[in-house]
């Protein structure tokens, strides 16, 4: 790098110029720092939660504080954390140089989603500072609407205001990815990771208007008075449950969608090899999010929703793990007469693959209708869905956060801690959600304060599991930070790896690259001069 | 799927800004309301037409929360509903169609005034739409005082009643259901105000951008996409108003 | 339903070990051996795309239709179920035995027999779980839910909430008592029955003044309950429904929605006036009244 | 059009868009006040839809649009009916099985 460059980190300093910036890498950057911290917090009501299951009886926390401990771990990691964890982040910094432009499309709205986030964010942290809510991240009526007594109605502005931040981001990259791709950059020679937020894109604008209009309802009851959930005056609960999860469910998917992505691009640049059946693993993002807006009966099986209706969400349901496996299989295959690199974005590569493949096939369990009536609500779901959410998205998070580093911050970090991180995140993560399979099949319920002693010692190597767990986090987080202020300067592109972004400097200049770039082969070309097998 | 890439100049539909098209960021010749991440004007345009028709879908699914429970308890309450439907007035309503779908009119010929270069044609029109939507939401003002007067708003005070001309009050039984459609009323109706109020914003500004001459022929993005949403909120009101409003009469079944 | 389980986790487990021994085996057997090494030029396999598409495919879809049946068979209890009405209250389950026992939190049942449970309940949404017999169930408020199972060995087994309904979540629990029919029998001896639910209903029956209108003769201006429930009714509008639980509970709190042929809306609704407990109970008592030729 | 912009429409054109919105409108009332049994809401929701299609291709200029933007119009409508189709056959078909709550 020479000096008088201007890499967008440098160009004109101070807080202002960043608090007021368009620049998407910058926007990306205050996101990281956002979401990390929303992270912690979310972590520490997760500590909060494991020290009080180390003990059958309920001898940490009261039951109140119990239940607000677990319902803002949910608020928090949800919306806060993980819904724009990968997109607002990665997606942020990656999705425009990814199709060649100098921003996304409009760079002021996607400044002012970063501000909506904030203010959600603290809305939240004001929510917390009275006291929280105990109604569960789901909100579920007639609980949330008449029978809690905490600061519901405001945490439900939160959620609202950052969902409207979540809109414009999905908003902002439909739009890029239609209209700002660099010449040559045709739909199927896009990165897949651009696919997989391009889908999660489609899913935040079509699913969160209807949470948030559902929200809104709820928040109407409690403060208007307005009863339309309400069943003294013949309204029906479960048409809420409805409407949250045509929304919470697709939720999922926003969050592993976009991990799926950034495993897509770590599996060919750690294999240095063209990915197994591009257009496969990229209709299948598309499958994903289409069929996901199909299933969200699935969390209603004994609601006393209709077994018909019932019928209809479980097959539609089985049919997402097909897309899913295809994408695995695929992952798998990529690797095969690969080069394969023992660098630290493969520890994680491997490590989603395992988690996320149980977490996936432990959803089937739930799909299917019969078993879902004793597993419903047990800490196998629990488990479940944070195989996906943990295990799958916040891996995948991670590696892609390593795989980036160097581009996003221009800086190396220590291999060997960050090996030794994605080991002990491996190791604890098994550990922690584990046994949660078991005890949830043995029938102890989820949001459960105090539980019979013949489950305690499930739930003792649980909590063992969350601290190894917080360990490896907390070290990630060290040396990452460390590598900002004392790392090696990065080169264009540590990994030897093919994609737009590394043929650009690290750090990125303010305008992303220096000559408007021109595409002229496909994506993951890595071995140009081979005649190659073009099938699929 | 792909309608065709952002490569200029060629595949933009009909759109490549004369010369000016593969300038490069930061030399002459850029419009001067060309933003510096677009390669061109009509690149431009295509991508706050296309979000702007993103972000309405979103509004629709938005509204669309609400039409679902409407449908849900409809099917439940059939009778509740069209008792409650009929509370509502009728006359109201339909001045309020009335009154949109001429906000909609005026704020095309606004656009189509900064087409042809008529600046006055713009404020005039402009104000128009403005003064129709603050009619709008005047009227609505009087049909809500209505609701209250009539103990129609959902609630602990729900008490459905008439004063009549000699100052007796006539109470009507209506039932079990009612109160979920009045709450549904409310909801639709006052996040649809809501829209309009926010419409009237932007309408502001327009005028103020349109007073400056800020839009000439080749530059009027935010004036369309301004009238987009406009006229969106426009057809919100078209369903709702058959469907709360003139449901009641021929109720059979 | 556990042998579905072990069917799923066989078929799990077999594709989670394959995927992770090609992961691992893959990194290993083509570690990176230079550092400009660059993997072999292969794009993908359209044969194997479709035969990894079909397998998981056809998969799932056994696993739907096990699942959906066994869903089916839990959703129907059968008809010579003995039925017990339980009611969930923040944060109790109170439960009513056919014959009038009473008992909180606590589920006395006899073992052989197929128990059918009515679910309602007084404020926000709770579950009926017992780990034990699989089976769980949504008490939802306004309306009836169902659940049935049958005991095969006497023992004490968990009754659980699962669905969140505030501070002492974790304290709606109780214990379902799988007994001898014989125990269970004396059981019910000594437990204090201070009335059956019929009884109770048709008490209720008359303190709310419902014969009248509802008399048995049908020269009321309301219809005759006899036989009414289970039977198919012709409504005002043209429409037949059949009279199920829901459809009794509904004439009840909410009158004047479903009106039944020939009658007039003229019947107060009784929305909010009364329990949960005591709409079961009148619920039982009209269930009771069956026309004397069928006797 | 130089700038990508939709041809200038006549204002006769949207004259008469406003005059057939009128005029639905009016035939919407009348039509509420006259008995045609069950058909009276499709009846109500037909002339919606066609007052919206008037605004949509005409007011909204879509008939101008790129085909991605008439895609993306129409998919807002598509998935309400996704939700709504979806969500009904649950309360559809809720008293099917005569089992309380199933």
């Amino acid at each position: 790098m020479t000096p008088e460059r201007h890499s967008y980190l440098d160009a004109p300093y101070g807080l202002k110029a960043w608090l007021l910036t368009k620049d998407h890498k910058r926007i990306a950057m205050l996101y990281l720092i956002s979401i990390t911290i929303f992270f912690a917090l979310g972590g520490f009501f997760a500590a909060g939660i494991r020290l009080e299951l180390l003990t059958p009886k309920g001898d940490l926390l009261t039951p109140d504080l119990y239940n607000k401990f677990f319902s803002m771990h949910g608020v928090i990691m949800v919306f806060f954390f993980l819904v724009p964890s990968i997109p607002a982040t990665l997606g942020n910094f990656l999705m425009p140089i990814m199709v060649g432009a100098k921003d996304l499309a409009f760079p002021r709205i996607n400044l002012i989603s970063w501000y909506l986030y904030v203010i959600g964010g603290l809305i939240a942290l004001t929510v917390l500072a009275m006291g929280g809510i105990d109604t569960g991240w789901t909100f579920y009526t007639p609980y949330s609407t008449i029978g809690s007594s905490t600061n519901v109605s405001l945490a439900i502005i939160g959620v609202f205001v950052a969902g409207f931040s979540s809109i414009l981001t999905g908003f902002n990259f439909i739009v890029t990815v239609h209209r700002m791709r660099a010449p040559g950059m045709t739909w199927f020679r896009l990165p897949l990771f651009v696919w997989a937020n391009y889908a999660t894109s489609l899913v935040m604008i079509l699913g969160t208007p209807v949470v948030a209009i559902t929200l809104c309802m709820v928040a109407a009851e409690r403060t208007l008075h307005l009863g339309i959930f309400d069943p003294k005056l013949g309204g029906d609960p479960v048409l809420f449950q409805h409407l949250f999860w045509f929304y919470s469910h697709p939720a999922v998917y926003i969050m592993i969608l976009p991990g799926m992505g950034v495993m897509s691009e770590l599996v060919a640049a750690m294999s240095r090899k063209q990915i197994f059946g591009y257009s496969f693993v990229a209709a299948s993002s598309l499958a994903i999010a289409i069929l996901g807006f199909l299933v969200w009966g699935h969390h209603l099986f004994v609601s006393s929703q209709s077994i018909y209706a019932g019928m209809v969400f479980s097959i539609i349901t089985m049919l997402v793990a097909v897309p899913s496996a295809v994408k695995t299989f695929n992952w798998a295959a990529t690797m095969y007469k690969g080069s394969v690199s023992w660098e630290s974005p493969t520890y994680w590569v491997v490590g989603f693959m395992g988690l996320f493949l149980v977490g996936g096939l432990t959803g089937l369990f739930l799909a299917s209708m019969g078993l879902d009536i004793h597993l419903h609500d047990t800490y196998f779901v629990v488990a479940h869905f944070h195989y996906i959410m943990v295990g799958g998205a916040i891996m995948a998070y991670m590696g892609g956060l390593h795989f980036w580093w160097p581009k996003m911050t221009g800086k190396l970090y220590n291999e060997s801690l960050a090996k030794v991180s994605a080991i002990l995140v491996f190791v604890g993560f098994n550990l922690t959600f584990g046994p949660q399979f078991i005890v949830g099949y043995l029938g102890m319920p989820r949001r459960y304060h105090t539980y019979p002693d013949e489950f305690q010692v499930w739930n003792v190597a649980s909590t063992l599991g969350a601290s190894i767990l917080g360990m490896g986090y907390m070290l990630a987080f060290t040396y990452l930070v460390y590598s900002i202020f004392k790392g090696e300067a990065a080169p264009a592109n540590p990994w030897g790896a093919k994609g737009l972004e590394w043929t650009t400097t690290s750090p990125p200049p303010t305008f992303n690259f220096d000559v408007d770039p021109v595409v002229d082969e496909p994506a993951y070309n890595y071995n140009p001069t081979g005649k190659g097998v073009h099938v699929g | 799927m792909s309608a065709g890439g952002p490569h200029p100049p060629t595949v933009l539909g009909s759109s490549a800004h004369g010369g000016l098209a593969v300038a490069g960021h930061g030399e002459g010749g850029h419009h001067p309301r060309q933003q510096h991440h677009f390669y061109t004007m009509g690149q431009q345009l295509e991508a706050s037409i296309l979000g702007m028709w993103v972000f309405l879908v979103t509004e629709v699914m938005f509204f669309g929360g609400m039409f679902m429970a409407y449908i849900v308890y409809r099917t439940w309450y059939p009778t509740a509903w069209a008792a409650s439907s009929n509370q509502l007035n009728v006359i109201m309503g339909a001045i309020n169609t009335g009154v949109l779908i001429c906000s909609s009119l005026t704020m095309v010929l606004a656009v189509r005034s900064a087409q042809v270069g008529s600046r006055a044609g713009q404020i005039v029109n402009l104000i128009l739409t403005m003064m129709f939507g603050s009619t709008f939401l005047v009227v609505k003002y009087f049909e809500y005082a209505e609701k209250f007067h009539h103990g129609l708003v959902p609630g602990p005070n729900f008490n459905p009643h008439h004063v009549l001309p000699d100052g007796t009050i006539e109470h009507i039984a209506l039932p079990l259901g009612s109160q979920l459609y009045f709450s549904l009323y409310f909801m639709m109706t006052g996040i649809h105000a809501l829209h309009m109020i926010i419409g009237i914003g932007i309408m502001l500004v327009m005028l103020r951008w349109a007073i400056k001459g800020r839009f000439t022929p080749d530059y009027y993005n935010p004036l369309e996409v301004s009238g987009l949403y406009w006229h969106f909120v426009d057809i919100v009101w078209i369903f709702l108003f058959p469907l709360l409003y003139l449901l009641g009469y021929n109720y059979r079944g | 339903m556990d042998l579905l389980y072990f069917f799923i986790v066989a078929v799990c487990a077999f594709f989670a070990v394959l995927v992770v021994a090609l992961v691992v085996f893959f990194t290993l057997k083509y570690k990176r051996q230079s550092p400009n090494e660059v993997g072999a030029d292969i794009h993908g396999s359209l044969a194997l795309e479709l035969l990894w598409t079909a397998i998981p495919f056809v998969l799932s879809l056994v696993m739907f239709g096990w699942g959906a049946e066994l869903f089916f068979k839990l959703s129907r209890p059968p008809a010579d179920s003995m039925e017990i009405v339980v009611v969930g209250k923040q944060w109790m389950w109170k439960v009513q035995h056919p014959e009038g026992v009473r008992e909180i939190n606590e589920l006395h049942v006899p073992i052989g027999v197929n128990v059918r449970i009515s679910l309602g309940s007084e404020d926000v949404i709770h579950d009926f779980f017992m780990p034990a017999f699989r089976v769980k169930m949504d008490a939802v408020p306004g309306k009836i839910t169902t659940l049935w199972f049958q005991a095969t060995l006497p023992g004490v087994y968990h009754i659980f909430c699962s669905q969140y309904c505030g501070t002492k979540h974790s304290g709606m629990v109780g214990q379902v008592f799988a007994m001898q029919p014989q125990d269970y029998a004396a059981w019910l001896a000594g437990g204090r029955a201070n009335g059956t639910p019929v009884e109770m209903g048709h008490k209720l029956f008359a303190d709310y003044q419902c014969a009248t209108c509802h008399k048995e003769d049908r020269t009321g201006r309301g219809p005759s309950l006899v036989g009414v429930a289970g039977s198919a009714v012709q409504l005002a509008d043209g429409r037949t429904v059949v009279a199920d639980d829901n459809y009794l509970r509904e004439s009840i709190v909410n009158s004047q929605s479903k009106v039944v042929s020939g009658f007039q809306p003229i019947m107060p609704t009784f929305q909010g006036q009364i329990s949960e407990e005591n709409l079961m109970q009148l619920i039982a008592y009209i269930k009771s009244l069956k026309p004397a030729a069928s006797k | 059009m130089s700038t990508g912009h939709a041809p200038i429409t006549p204002v006769r054109t949207y004259v008469a868009v406003f005059g057939g919105l009128a005029i639905l409108t009016t035939l919407t009332v009348f039509v509420a006040h006259q008995e045609f049994g069950a058909l009276n809401t499709p009846i109500a929701l037909t002339i919606a839809v066609c007052k919206a299609t008037l605004v949509v291709w005409f007011f909204m200029g879509l008939r101008y649009n790129t085909p991605l933007t008439k895609v993306t119009a129409a998919s807002g409508f598509i998935w309400l009916m996704i939700m709504f189709g979806i969500g009904l056959s649950d309360y559809l078909t809720r008293s099917w099985i005569h089992v309380p709550g199933r």
